[in-house]
């Protein structure tokens, strides 16, 4: 057997690499009815802001090429209400919980923080997962991840918020023109790890109406036409890690995993874990299925411990 | 996450199953398919939808076709089997309609909140639009097991887009039939001929099935004419499972305050004068200003 | 029937809006054994430097969901044989041509536009896309199209070389925060036109050898599963022209079209004129085929110019 | 593009036609598949392959899958058909192989150059690598009808994975089997025993289809035994046809200079002494350094 366990800092191991992709999986019960959720080596729920939020009209989707473009608006029902209901269901049937949190300005990005920090459940979670890809209303909508500046203004004041032991991972967007500046940013002002890669900006046109296909124009383009960019960027910023230029962090990669061997892609290029996004909408139970191959591919290699399978794609 | 409403929904039993076709047949302008899927048949209630995956392991056709269960068969020679009316009408559903028996199709369900049945035998009318039709069927039989009247209303653009005349004769108490252009029943739309049924049976319940603006009309005409309109929505779908939140519309809650809820978990039926038509607009749907996170003015 | 001409500047009205993306037609002589190349509006050609090159090792290519990746490494014959061999061959057979050229220097540019200008068969010539998604040896290796000071400078001295009737089309990469900026830089400094998008950076793994599939480690990712990116980068460009930040000129569209209704989206965010790329891998003949497929579109909408089509999804 | 050896290619007509699958039949390891195909039919030789597309009209698979021509029919009670065999290794194959009769899959073909005829009758052998004696034995049939004496060595890794045994037998003058494991004829490789085959006839040409490291032997082996290879090459390809510019590899031109050169259009089939062996390496191809516009130290 291989041992499949990890370590993604604050001593927390997980069993395995194995994790749902946020705003991919709700906040657990949904999936619950296709597999338990505490099999995953963490659950990462829908990024939670301070307020309820309605998320945008209608439509919210347009299927693509091998994807689908999104535009939720980051729709949820608060902290409060996260950490009053959410995190002790994950909690109660024994899930790993890496919260996703997001916000519109650095202050409320820490006062989720705080929130989380101080509720009942806090003690499922194994890690918290800062979406930076949020509009900054501070510097005319532009998103945090763009900006190396305002990335890491966001993960300091974070990091302040969390026990020492809960590290604190970035989401990076592809969206840049240096994903290695933005990653050496957030690794700086304190992240103990970078979850890559969030959505592509991408549109549809409904060509039978004549004008944008999503509510909100634009959107995310998620699921295996992307893959190729995510892995690129883990590539990237692996390698500037071996080289010195930012300081070693775990990685988790997302984007476009189907299968176990596009895990194993991403873990050969570079990421400790893995999360599964898009495709759970194609197969419920991805993540479960993913990692039992994922298992297998290792097994067939000759691995005894998935750590060993990291990066190895370096060098070769 | 509207606590109470999505915990009930999420009680409901679901399966995922690799289904064999055993049958399928053209109906008019649709395509009647049966599948051997004896999870789903045996836990499906009428209302309720599968979600077909589509294409083989490399399609580049990610998200999965939903479809309302016409009938269920919880056992039979091939062990259960779950019926579907599909209309072609792009590349997903011209895959679906071009499998033949034996071909293989990968499924989801049963997935949404079933009909709600009436605890009294009050009468009933029932409304489809076009394929619409096909969960009525299977309602229409519990409903008069449990001794509703029940009359069925039938509507479509053209004859070839009705579903199930016969069908509703042989299992409904009363059949309407109208048609956009008069070529078969009434010319002209379910709502004309909705008021009348209302009255005449006085019904308690009217159920819809069909294109938004049909569930609209209908639920403004049984409001107006003393009965609760129970309706099956169908929105764009992402998931189907409740986990993206893209299919979301607005929704006044027992609280009285509007959210934008989940229709594949929550819905696709919802009590017809719970939903906030105001709201949608040519295949838009926009949040409403006082809808539960609404975005203030200057915006979020 | 539909008037599909269309004028993208230096009067040279092109009979319908349909071209190839270079690299994925060679220079004509294959693609004329499935369709008359001269039923195109123009035809691109592969981009060409100074000299010949040999390109990269291999493997060169790595299938991927819905696309492709490629390090070709700009394989050509150098701009002499282009003009001797390839140009005067297109004009033999009525084809309009629009030759892509490229560079590792500003200057390398200008040296391949001159020699072009001065070569016997520039009257097949209808304008000149340079492709700046090259690396510029001067600045480490940074492509030009990730900078818009260098993408500026070498638009500015291929414009330079040009007569004032060739309409210089500045090719974008859409691997950069604010394409927009991009954009700018080069109408500003004398690009009559854009065209978008070039490749995303990408990589795929080998899970075999557990190493990077291509050659070159990382490509370019091409194919339907970008298109969603390029209707963006149009999009956005377009809005800006409308909102006065950039200059308005004739914007190409290239990225993932398939079909006519996937050329009918990109014109509807603002394309003028369509190439197809990838898919010609998959239909020899696609070119012809969706400027079929869009006429046909195009009638059935009940327009009776495809001019007047373009940009139409704005403001609705 | 090199100029002459281009032109001579390209002249070569190619059509694209959507081709009927008539039979399907396992053979051993592979797939024999036959096509009706009258347009490639007509215009093929032996060595030339065709590319068939992968998947429906939204396929996420997008390039185009190779395949020797076995053999072909220019006309029959169907048309003309086109044979091919196939090795299911990837999801592309795979697809392929599950075609049943009737299923349709569109064609592009004939692609690139046949194998080069000799002009007078000398002997000839004719190496195949499993699947790789695919196209040999429609060139035995021609090369005997040019008066030459045709043998055939036909190697595998195991039985299974020999093709055309019998048929080799039918169609050539002497056949030598070779497997790894000894499971069928000879235990061990096709260069051990070509040797002797080579002096034996006193042959004047080696023809390989197979493997990259084969390829390389038999050049090796013939050269060093007074004969001329003709291999035939498989290169991964992006469009087969010319445009891309993925499928080359390192070849010495008439001139002696190397060029990375197109295998879809100035291939497959190359003369075994022109391939630049060196410069392999467990499927990467470097560019060598004294290839016409290799990069320089410092880089381009
Ligand atoms: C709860 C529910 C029940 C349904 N029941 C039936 C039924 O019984 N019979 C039937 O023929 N159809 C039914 N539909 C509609 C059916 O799901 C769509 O027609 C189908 O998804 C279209 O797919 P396509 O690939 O052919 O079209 P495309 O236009 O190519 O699809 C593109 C994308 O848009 C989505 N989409 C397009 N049209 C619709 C639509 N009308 N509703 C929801 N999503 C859509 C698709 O799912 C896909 O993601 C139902 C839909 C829902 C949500
Ligand atoms: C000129 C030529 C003739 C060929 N003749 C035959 C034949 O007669 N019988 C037969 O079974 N196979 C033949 N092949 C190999 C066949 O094309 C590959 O096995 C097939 O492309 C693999 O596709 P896949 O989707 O199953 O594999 P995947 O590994 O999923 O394919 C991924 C990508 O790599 C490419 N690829 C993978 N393996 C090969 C390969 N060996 N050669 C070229 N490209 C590859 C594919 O085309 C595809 O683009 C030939 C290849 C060439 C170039
Ligand atoms: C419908 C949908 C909603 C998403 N919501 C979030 C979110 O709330 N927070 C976040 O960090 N990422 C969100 N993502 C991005 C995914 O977590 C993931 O980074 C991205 O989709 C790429 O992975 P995939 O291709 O496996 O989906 C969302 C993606 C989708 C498709
Ligand atoms: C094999 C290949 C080679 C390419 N070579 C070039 C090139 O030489 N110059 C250039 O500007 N773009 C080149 N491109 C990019 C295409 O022109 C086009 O911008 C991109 O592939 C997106 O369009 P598509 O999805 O239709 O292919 C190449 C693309 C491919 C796939
Ligand atoms: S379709 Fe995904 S939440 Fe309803
Ligand atoms: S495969 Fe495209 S040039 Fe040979």
């Amino acid at each position: 057997m291989v041992d499949l366990s990890v370590d993604l800092g604050g001593g927390h191991r997980l069993p395995n690499p194995l994790m749902t992709a946020s705003g991919c999986a709700a906040n657990g019960k949904e999936l619950h009815r296709f597999f338990d959720v505490s099999d995953l080596g963490a659950f990462v729920t829908k990024s939670v802001m301070a307020d309820p939020r309605s998320g945008r009209g209608t439509p919210r989707m347009a299927e693509t090429a091998s994807g689908m473009l999104n535009s939720i608006g980051l729709q949820g029902p608060g902290i409060e209400a996260f950490v009053d209901e959410d995190l002790p269901w994950l909690q109660s049937v024994g899930a790993r919980v890496m919260p996703s949190i997001a916000g519109s300005s650095s202050t409320e990005y820490a006062h989720v923080a705080a929130t989380l920090r101080a509720s009942r459940a806090f003690d499922a979670v194994v890690g918290v997962e800062v979406n930076i890809s949020c509009p900054n209303v501070a510097n005319r909508g532009l998103v945090f991840a763009c900006d190396p500046m305002a990335s890491a203004k966001v993960i300091a004041l974070v990091r302040e918020q969390l026990p020492r032991d809960i590290p604190v991972f970035a989401k990076l967007s592809p969206d840049v023109t240096d994903i290695t500046a933005i990653a050496a940013a957030c690794v700086k002002a304190g992240a103990e790890g970078l979850t890559m890669i969030n959505t592509l900006l991408g549109m549809v046109i409904d060509t039978d109406l004549m004008r944008p296909q999503l509510g909100g124009v634009t959107g995310g383009l998620s699921g295996p036409g992307i893959r190729p960019v995510a892995v690129r960027a883990i590539w990237q910023v692996r390698q500037a890690m071996f080289e010195g230029r930012i300081p070693t962090v775990p990685i988790i990669g997302v984007g476009g995993v189907r299968t176990g061997r596009d895990a194993l892609e991403m873990v050969a290029a570079g990421a400790s874990a893995i999360q599964v996004g898009t495709v759970v909408f194609n197969d419920p139970s991805a993540p479960v299925r993913v990692l039992r191959e994922l298992c297998e591919l290792l097994e067939a290699k000759g691995y005894d411990r998935f750590t060993d399978a990291v990066a190895v794609a370096h060098g070769r | 996450m509207t606590g109470q409403a999505t915990d009930r929904a999420l009680r409901g039993r679901v399966t995922q199953e690799v289904a064999e076709v055993i049958a399928t047949r053209r109906v008019g302008a649709y395509q009647h398919i049966t599948l051997v899927a004896p999870g789903v048949a045996e836990l499906a209630r009428p209302g309720q939808f599968i979600a077909l995956a589509v294409g083989g392991e490399s399609s580049g056709t990610l998200l999965r076709r939903s479809f309302s269960i016409h009938r269920v068969s919880p056992s039979g020679t091939y062990g259960g089997t779950v019926e579907i009316v599909v209309s072609a009408v792009g590349a997903g559903t011209r895959w679906i309609v071009d499998r033949v028996p034996h071909d293989t199709i990968d499924v989801v369900g049963p997935l949404g909140k079933a009909f709600p049945l009436p605890t009294e035998p009050v009468a009933c009318v029932l409304v489809g639009g076009g394929y619409g039709s096909a969960p009525l069927f299977w309602l229409a039989g519990e409903l008069r097991e449990r001794g509703c009247h029940v009359e069925m209303v039938l509507g479509a653009a053209s004859e070839d887009r009705l579903f199930g005349v016969v069908e509703a004769r042989r299992s409904c108490d009363g059949v309407t039939v109208t048609t956009d252009d008069g070529s078969a029943g009434h010319r002209g739309w379910v709502s004309d001929v909705l008021p009348d049924i209302i009255d005449r049976t006085n019904a308690g319940v009217v159920y819809g099935c069909g294109p938004m603006g049909m569930l609209e009309s209908i639920t403004r005409v049984a409001e107006a004419h003393g009965a609760v309109a129970q309706v099956a929505v169908e929105e764009s779908m992402a998931c189907g499972i409740g986990v993206c939140m893209t299919c979301v519309m607005p929704v006044v809650g027992s609280d009285g305050r509007t959210r934008m809820v989940r229709s594949c978990v929550e819905g696709p039926v919802f009590r017809g004068d719970r939903v906030r038509w105001d709201a949608f607009d040519g295949g838009h749907a926009r949040v409403p200003d006082d809808c539960v996170g609404a975005p203030k003015v200057g915006g979020h």
